[in-house]
């Protein structure tokens, strides 16, 4: 049963290892790996860890390296952390320049000499670039304003008062700690309530679970003035899980105001980006909802200054506009006794002034009259005095005229009268005959012999008739 | 002439007696005695006319010292 | 002149005579009565014009001798 | 004057005569009358005026004193 | 004036008067009441003046008093 | 002052007062009674204003101390 | 303040107090009041703040209570 034929263990893993030294010697490679299952030993500054190789997209490990480095290596490594920012630690993609080497005890090992910075931020970067872009396109209610994002959660008011916290962290977290410890020893006494939600923030794996965990806070129903993300102390692979979509998404569209403290002193996550605020470090995150608080308080004792100053200005104010009323009664009670005493002494004066000329005037009308009326009675006799001179010369002349004619009437009377009578006919040579006495107009009654008289202008004839003769009285025809 | 004639009455007398002598309406037993009535009235007539132009000149002249004086 | 007068009456028959005179509707016989009547209104009237002068030259001095005085 | 004249008809009754002598409205008959009432008129008015003149006068000192006494 | 008159109403009846009086609306017969009226209205209105001066001086004082003491 | 005035209106008031005394609107008659309703409106207005700045004092610095203990 | 008063409710009511007192709409009758009114909402909110965690929880249980309920 006995089998002789072997060999010591050893003796193998010298031919290994002899195989081994010559097929790669001291030939270093660059290879492209995840790093998993990191552990540090600072004692020694010794880096154990795997380099693995996963699936194109999925995570079934395809390849896996033993890992480590010390010396030169652990210093590349330091010297990476410097560069990216980033912690060397599991579920980080990185190009390491690495030996192969074979120890009996350690069995196969990669060693590592020396990482490439750059590629390790290019490949985070560009992961990032991805996920925001994503976010963006994605999500109708995240916006790229900018170099910001505009999420919901930021446009979330912030309470007044940040008092009562739902806070998320890793279990006994030291960033837990700084934070509840900054928090209550606050300078000014003031008091908050934390209800804390612990994750199991250990890769990115966990992204499920950290968006279960706001689902559960907002399902508590409780009314939280914000919600508190910290993170502090724990691998540096944590730190890709703000880098996760559905993480992000998740704080994106938070109800309540998310305040971050899980940054890196070199870099931000999206976390941060889609978060209400962001700060640092826990210890930050703790100073600022204080500050916040110390903001409200602050704006309080500046409502009371104001009211206190503002009062006393209206005090002052009233005191002046009391004064000044009491100063304006004064002056025009004063004015208006001053004005209404000249009036009086004007009304007065002008009272004795009117009079005087009303009299005046009285006094010249009067004289006037008195012209009008002595004047005049003059003129009226003077006027009838020509008057009735006027008629007197009237008289004289009328009856002188009226004399006249009536002595030129006698006068036509007197030549009539005279040319008609008897004794001028006779005068003119007819004679008047008469017989008995009487006078005779035509001879009928007288014969021949019969005795007349014939009167003559001077002289009476006494004759008889001797003949009667007719004629036809041609004689005088004229 | 005796009786107290006036003016009036002598002047209308004449003029009847001057238009009875004109319109031959006067024989000549009458035309005499007409013209002697006629010449007496103008007589009387002038005799009057005379003395009331006398007077009336009086009274005339007496208003002008009247009126002067 | 014994009735109680006015000028106004006196002038207004002092024009009524004048009147008729020269209208000669005065008849020989009151000429000279006429005349005369028109004589004695011309002397009252002209009498009563200087009376009343007179009076009211008293009364005007008298007023201004008051007003004056 | 006996009767309460007051100044206001005394100047209208003045007016009144002024006028109808200017006017010649004034028979020669009246107008010494006329004149003579004016004449008292007159010295009635300035006699009024005198008094009221007189009395403002005393009213007005008294004023005076007042307001400085 | 022994109703009780107040300073507006004696005012405003002075002012009248003396607007009557410039006016020349105020006859001889009346004007001498009118001035005699005006005179007390005067005298009136200076008093209650007068005495309201005392007066609001008086509260015056007081008054610059209490805001001082 | 016995009825609860408040000093609004006791200041509105106040303000009525001396716009009316400054446009002269106020009467001779009512001016003193004006001035001394002004006074008494004054003095309540300072009163008011004093015990008013008093107990606010009084809040205040409790308030301060509140803020400070 | 018995009332379950939130920070939003007495700071929005503080700076309702402050800006009327500054923008002088607060007339001195309620000065005092007002002043009261916004030291109680100080004070107030300054407890609220330095609340032990107990009376902050008991606040917020009470709060979400007066909310559900």
């Amino acid at each position: 049963m006995a089998n002789n034929n072997f060999i010591q263990l050893s003796a193998l893993a010298h031919a290994v290892e002899a195989v081994v030294r010559n097929a790669f010697g001291t030939a270093t490679y660059w290879v492209i790996a995840d790093v998993t299952s990191h552990t540090f030993k600072a004692a020694t500054n010794y880096h154990y860890f795997e380099l693995v190789e996963k699936e194109e997209g999925g995570q079934h490990v395809v390849t896996k390296f033993a890992a480590r480095a010390w010396g030169a290596g652990s210093r590349a490594i330091e010297s990476f952390e410097q560069a990216t920012g980033q912690r060397f630690t599991n579920n980080i993609h990185v190009l390491v320049q690495v030996s192969v080497a074979y120890h009996p005890q350690f069995g196969l090992q990669l060693q590592l000499h020396a990482i490439e910075a750059s590629y390790t931020l290019g490949r985070i970067a560009q992961q990032r670039q991805q996920t925001l872009a994503r976010l963006v396109a994605e999500n109708t209610d995240i916006h790229l304003l900018g170099d910001a994002y505009r999420t919901p959660n930021k446009s979330r008011p912030l309470p007044p008062v940040l008092q009562r916290l739902a806070v998320i962290s890793s279990k006994a977290s030291a960033g837990l700690n700084d934070f509840k410890h900054t928090l209550d020893g606050n300078a000014w006494g003031y008091r908050f309530s934390c209800q804390e939600y612990f994750t199991e923030v250990q890769g990115e794996a966990n992204a499920m679970s950290l968006r279960q965990l706001l689902i559960d806070i907002y399902q508590s129903g409780k009314a939280y003035d914000a919600v508190v993300m910290i993170r502090g102390g724990g691998a540096q692979t944590d730190f890709l899980l703000f880098d996760n979509y559905l993480v992000a998404q998740a704080i994106a569209r938070f109800p309540i105001p998310i305040i971050t403290g899980i940054g890196h002193q070199h870099n931000t996550s999206i976390a941060d980006m889609m978060a209400h605020t962001q700060t640092k470090t826990p210890t930050e995150a703790a100073a600022f909802i204080i500050a916040h608080n110390r903001a409200f308080e602050e704006q309080l004792l500046h409502f009371q200054q104001s009211i206190l100053v503002r009062s006393q200005q209206l005090f002052v104010s009233q005191q002046q506009s009391l004064s000044a009323l009491r100063h304006k009664i004064v002056q025009d009670s004063r004015a208006l006794l001053h004005e209404q005493g000249a009036a009086l002494q004007q009304h007065r004066e002008l009272t004795v002034t009117y009079v005087r000329e009303l009299l005046f005037g009285y006094r010249a009308t009067l004289l006037s009259m008195a012209g009008r009326v002595s004047t005049r009675p003059a003129l009226i006799l003077q006027h009838r005095a020509s008057a009735l001179k006027n008629t007197c010369t009237q008289v004289r002349a009328y009856q002188a005229a009226y004399l006249k004619n009536r002595q030129g009437e006698l006068a036509h009377y007197k030549a009539v009268i005279h040319l008609l009578s008897p004794a001028a006919t006779l005068r003119r040579g007819f004679a008047l005959v008469k017989k008995d006495a009487q006078v005779l107009s035509n001879a009928g009654s007288l014969q021949a012999g019969d005795h007349i008289s014939i009167i003559l202008a001077d002289a009476a004839l006494q004759a008889t008739i001797t003949q009667k003769d007719y004629y036809d009285g041609t004689t005088f025809k004229l | 002439m005796e009786q107290p004639l006036s003016y009036e009455a002598a002047y209308a007398e004449l003029q009847q007696i001057a238009t009875a002598i004109e319109d031959e309406t006067v024989s000549v037993d009458v035309l005499a005695e007409k013209v002697k009535r006629a010449s007496e009235l103008i007589a009387f007539c002038q005799g009057k006319l005379r003395a009331t132009e006398t007077e009336v000149n009086k009274i005339i002249s007496q208003m002008e010292r009247g009126s002067n004086g």
